[in-house]
């Protein structure tokens, strides 16, 4: 059992409230590591066995059509063990 | 670990058992053996353990909330009472009203967002129950000092939970209170209120009758969460020094609940339940016991048919799953399909998981091994009742001799600053930051929401008829004197239904206290029921329900004695509904009631630590006079606007009422430093045209109301004897406090 | 004329919608989202509440619900479409309209009285507004900041496809306080705030949002 | 400069309802290859230079504090380049 993972991020010119926050937040704690902070999504899709090209590529569509929406979020897909 | 079955136990009877990790007793273990002749199966004892939970058993409280009952008033208006998931009261026109509400505060300090949000959807599943379609939700909360670093978490996240559930279903919030004291820091009051309406014919019941009629369980599957949540979450102090045991939080689904919601309304539209309970603390135990003891008591379930979110499940953390979102219903067979259909249509997982029998055993299987074989009537109603030792605390006399002693503003420089530092107080100032965060529209029938004195609905669009609710509690007053004070939040709530000019019909609450095994605890408990249950029979109100949270401490520390009063009121026609504030230059202000020197537990004192004194008397039959002036008021169209006086007195009114529409008044007040700031119970501020005097005179001498003419409305300041205070530098110190504070 | 007001699993709106459409003199046709049928409608209201939760993106979900499908076909060919809230989200998630909803830029949902101009009278839904009118309705949601490239923005703003814009403060970072847009033909618009909310002054601020619902019925009559 | 990747997902025992939503959304859409969808958050986090083992340790401790509720939540540090 294999777990792809897609990552969804806001384009970098879109902007971020929640990585904003976010980074004035740690600030306030005590935390000073950041120089900036962006907050997107994470999917972990798992399949049957070890994933397929076909299913890779039809992970991918799913992405682009559905887990992202191209007008403002990029995404990236991966197989993690 | 392998299936305990009532045969390994009759085979084993003296296997050891893990009684006391589930929060059970030695002689609450003993009792159950007694009870079933041997052991109990792992399940049972599972079951038991939640069911006889101070959360869902109410051993503590039990001996003192049979005073609602004994001490009720005789009233048609009752269609349903204590006892069901909510109480059902008659409004007239064909229409049925329900409402109550549910604490959800321990689990609202572990996780502020699924907390609060799971609160309200405990509640709103317990009103739907009834029969009826929630119509709006109102949320009373209490936090630490505004300032503290942990509030700053705390609020946030529940606030963003109500909201978050709340909205998501669709319901619109019309009010709550927000109100802060040190002691709710490590210990936060969520109380979530809902009211439902339905049609006289539609109520539904929680019991199983009908031998041969299929158990259904539908909505969302069953997962690990909140296992133990309820005897653990919600009547243990996170100090405990017991076992640690799995703090599982629930988390909710809104979502699936308001297509839950929806399923069940056409469900019930088509009358296809015999009995209906909903799956809230302790889940399938509670259900399902309280399903068969409802009905004859005969029950078969087959727990292995349960859809489980997560296989590993075991069938006692089956029976103890608090996971949100289900329902359990009653169906005769031959309506069966058309109930899955529905499910269906509304893409809700249904499962028929057992059968009402005959006799009265309540029996459970995992894949054909019986596990259970109760008496239903032994978990859900059987359990132990405890007569706490109570004992009135040392603090009661101690406090009662203090004088109090604050600075009352005479100068006019005084009086602004008094005025302007009440307005920004976090007890007082503008709750918008989090009201604003809450739909108040949806559903296209809110005709008050905050910051008006009561929420109010329209519930029929062609009559106009509607329902108002108001909730209080004064746990400064409380802390002084119980009695008294669960007699004042009621009479504050009824007041603030009656300012509108809707009439008081019902009473419902949510008891927040410390430790019942404090005697201190359980005397402000005790005295608090008794305050509640004379001034219900007093004032011809009768309870419909309610909710007792104990357990509300941080180590010896317990909260101030917070009784939650709800009242909901009828008004035939919404549109005739009298404003809390004005909008017009010209018009009189008049404060009904007389102002006594009542600075004890009142904002001030608060704000300069003065939390000593005497409490005021309750006067409940000038309550109901006042009541009676309010709605007579509304119906013989005398008010251009009223707002009632609690929490800052006549101070925090004026400046609600000028803020309210942005527009001024011009008063003037002997002894005006007392005028402000006493919290004298009992009064009113009303704005009428002159043309209304002689109308209003009369009115009040006939009720018996002091009346005293204190200004007129218009212009652009709050203008106090010499004081000026502009509305902009008003509006400014009422606002800014909560952005300030949270962001 | 008939309106159809779609139901998608968690709409809340749709029956504030209803009655807006009825109190406006229309004839409200409630559509379900499995059916892929528009039962003859004349126009169609997308409402607002959480469709599928909203849990993913708002609307990204309910978009390919069945009944989009007539409805993107019949839109296409001119046939008024409203997308209030969540479906002005739906509206952007199917590419009717240009831009995304997002995250409101203080992160919490935001229930308040909201004042608009109306900037462009010359949609199906707005033809009963005066041009610069000023109106109050109420504005509810968490993700209603609206975005879009600035090549976007500046063909939105040169083709006067912004039909309203929120006045004062900017409520939720929408670009150039946008609240509502249009498509090319006038007939699609997606609307943040609430007109089916402002309907009569007893249960909303005003009475003032009752002239989209009017508009689409003297459109349909033309 | 380098990046800091937080990880946030909900127990696998808490109900996941974003993740449920898009696994009941994907086969409507004709995408067959998923078992189960969780969906959680991720943070991007920019420092100065490569982070240090000190800085490491207080993303921990952020993520521990502010990025995440323990009682619900796991999370994950790792550095991406
Ligand atoms: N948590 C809340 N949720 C919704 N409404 C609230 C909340 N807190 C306060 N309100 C509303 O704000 C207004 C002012 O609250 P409060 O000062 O406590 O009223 P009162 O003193 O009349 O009981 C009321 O309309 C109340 O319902
Ligand atoms: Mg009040």
């Amino acid at each position: 059992m294999a777990k792809i993972v897609v990552d969804v991020m806001l384009k970098p010119e879109i902007l971020d409230p929640q990585g904003k926050a976010v980074a004035a937040a740690l600030p306030r704690l005590g935390f000073t590591f950041a120089t900036d902070v962006r907050q997107g999504k994470r999917f972990e899709i798992e399949v049957d066995g070890d994933p397929t090209p076909a299913q890779l590529a039809d992970v991918e569509k799913a992405a682009e059509k559905l887990l992202s929406n191209p007008v403002i979020e990029n995404f990236t897909v991966r197989v993690e063990k | 670990m392998s299936l305990d079955t009532v045969s390994k136990a009759q085979a084993n009877p003296d296997s050891s058992q893990p009684f006391a990790e589930l929060g059970l007793k030695p002689d609450e273990y003993a009792r159950i053996k007694e009870i079933l002749g041997r052991r109990p199966t792992s399940s049972e004892l599972a079951m038991y353990s939640v069911m006889w939970s101070e959360h869902c058993s109410y051993k503590s409280s039990k001996v003192h909330l049979k005073q609602f009952g004994d001490k009720a008033v005789k009233t048609d208006a009752l269609l349903v009472g204590i006892g069901e998931n909510a109480g059902v009261v008659d409004v007239g026109q064909g229409y049925a009203v329900t409402f109550k509400i549910e604490s959800h505060n321990h689990p609202s300090f572990i996780e502020p967002y699924q907390g609060a949000a799971t609160g309200v959807g405990g509640i709103v599943r317990d009103i739907l129950t009834m029969g009826a379609r929630p119509i709006a939700v109102m949320d009373p909360l209490r936090f630490g000092p505004a300032d503290a670093a942990d509030t700053r978490r705390v609020l946030p996240g529940i606030v963003a939970g109500v909201g978050g559930y709340g909205n998501c279903l669709g319901l619109p919030n019309i009010g709550g209170e927000v109100v802060f004291d040190e002691t709710y820091l490590g210990n936060p009051l969520v109380n979530a209120l809902c009211v439902g309406v339905m049609k006289h014919s539609d109520i539904k019941l929680a019991k199983a009758a009908g031998a041969g009629n299929l158990v259904v369980l539908y909505g969302a599957k069953t997962g690990g969460d909140g296992i133990g949540g309820v005897s653990v979450l919600a009547s243990e102090t996170f100090e405990s020094k017991g076992p640690a045991k799995r703090p599982a939080v629930q988390v909710g689904d809104p979502f699936v609940e308001k297509v839950l919601i929806e399923c069940s309304l056409e469900i019930f539209a088509e009358d296809l339940v015999v009995g209906i309970q909903d799956l809230g603390g302790a889940g399938l135990s509670c259900a399902t016991s309280e399903l068969a003891s409802g009905g004859s008591g005969g029950m078969k379930v087959q727990l292995d048919k349960v859809p489980l979110r997560d296989p590993s499940l075991s069938p006692e953390e089956i029976l103890m799953s608090e996971s949100q979102e289900r329902m359990c219903a009653i169906v005769e067979p031959s309506k069966i399909a058309r109930f899955l259909e529905i499910c269906e249509k509304w893409d809700v997982t249904v499962t028929v998981i057992g059968e009402v029998t005959d006799g009265n055993h309540l029996e459970i299987t995992w894949n054909g091994e019986l596990i259970v074989d109760v008496p239903p009537r032994t978990v859900a109603h059987d359990g132990p009742v405890y007569n706490r030792p109570l004992a009135q605390p040392a603090y009661i006399d101690a406090v009662a001799k203090e004088i109090i002693k604050v600075p009352l503003p005479t100068t006019a420089d005084e009086i602004k600053a008094t005025v302007l530092k009440l307005a920004a107080t976090p007890n007082l100032a503008d709750k918008s930051w989090v009201t604003d965060q809450y739909d108040r529209y949806v559903q296209g029938n809110s005709i008050q929401s905050q910051p008006d004195d009561s929420g109010m609905v329209r519930i029929d669009e062609t009559t106009h008829l509607g329902v108002a609710v108001a909730t209080d509690a004064n746990a400064n007053w409380s802390y002084l004197n119980p009695y008294e004070g669960a007699k004042l939040a009621l009479a504050e709530a009824a007041r603030n239904i009656a300012t509108a000019g809707a009439k008081p019909l019902a009473v419902t609450n949510c008891l927040n206290f410390g430790s019942p095994e404090d005697p201190g605890v359980m005397w402000q408990f005790a005295e608090s029921v008794r305050g509640l249950a004379d001034g219900c029979l007093e004032m011809g109100l009768p309870v419909t329900g309610g909710n007792v949270s104990f357990y509300n401490q941080t180590g010896a520390v317990a909260i101030l004695p917070t009784p939650v009063i709800g009242v909901l009121g009828v008004i035939d026609d919404v549109r005739t509904r009298t404003p809390m504030s004005f909008d017009r230059a010209g018009l009189d202000l008049y404060l009904l009631g007389e102002t006594e020197n009542d600075l004890a537990g009142s904002e001030w004192a608060y704000m300069h630590n003065q939390r000593g004194g005497i409490a005021p008397t309750a006067d409940l039959q000038r309550e109901m006079r006042l009541i009676d002036l309010l709605v007579a008021g509304r119906t013989k169209k005398i008010f251009s606007a009223a707002h009632d006086l609690s929490q800052g007195g006549l101070a925090a009114t004026l400046t609600e009422m000028v803020l309210r529409y942005n527009t001024g008044a011009t008063v003037q007040l002997d002894n005006v430093g007392l005028s402000l700031l006493s919290e004298t119970p009992g009064r009113v501020v009303v704005a009428i045209d002159p043309a209304q005097t002689a109308a209003l005179t009369s009115e009040a001498a006939s009720q018996k109301i002091a009346l005293t003419k204190i200004g007129t409305t218009g212009g652009d300041s709050l203008v106090i004897n010499d004081a000026k205070i502009s509305l902009v530098e008003l509006r400014k110190a009422h606002t800014e406090t909560f952005p300030k504070l949270f962001g | 004329m008939k309106i159809g007001v779609v139901t998608f699993p968690g709409t809340l709106d749709d029956r504030d919608a209803a009655r807006a459409v009825r109190h406006a003199g229309g004839e409200s046709v409630a559509l379900w989202h499995n059916d892929a049928d528009l039962h003859g409608v004349d126009a169609v209201i997308l409402p607002g509440g959480f469709s599928y939760g909203d849990y993913l993106r708002c609307g990204a979900i309910s978009r390919f619900s069945p009944v989009m499908e007539p409805i993107i076909k019949a839109a296409q060919g001119g046939m008024p479409l409203l997308g209030i809230c969540n479906g002005f989200q739906v509206l952007a998630e199917a590419h009717l309209i240009p831009g995304a909803l997002t995250r409101n830029h203080e992160l919490h949902f935001l229930c308040r009285d909201q004042k608009l101009t109306i900037e462009n009278t010359n949609t199906a839904w707005t033809s009963s507004f005066t041009q610069g009118q000023e109106i109050l309705i109420p504005l509810k949601n968490g993700e209603g900041a609206y975005m879009c490239d600035d090549e976007t923005l500046a063909m939105l703003e040169g083709e006067g496809r912004i039909i309203a814009r929120y006045v004062g403060e900017n409520p939720n970072g929408s670009r150039n306080l946008i609240a509502g847009i249009t498509n090319e033909r006038g007939n699609i618009v997606g609307l943040m705030p609430h007109p089916e909310h402002a309907i009569d002054s007893l249960t909303g601020p005003s009475a003032d949002g009752l002239g989209f619902f009017t508009s689409v019925l003297k459109a349909l009559v033309k």
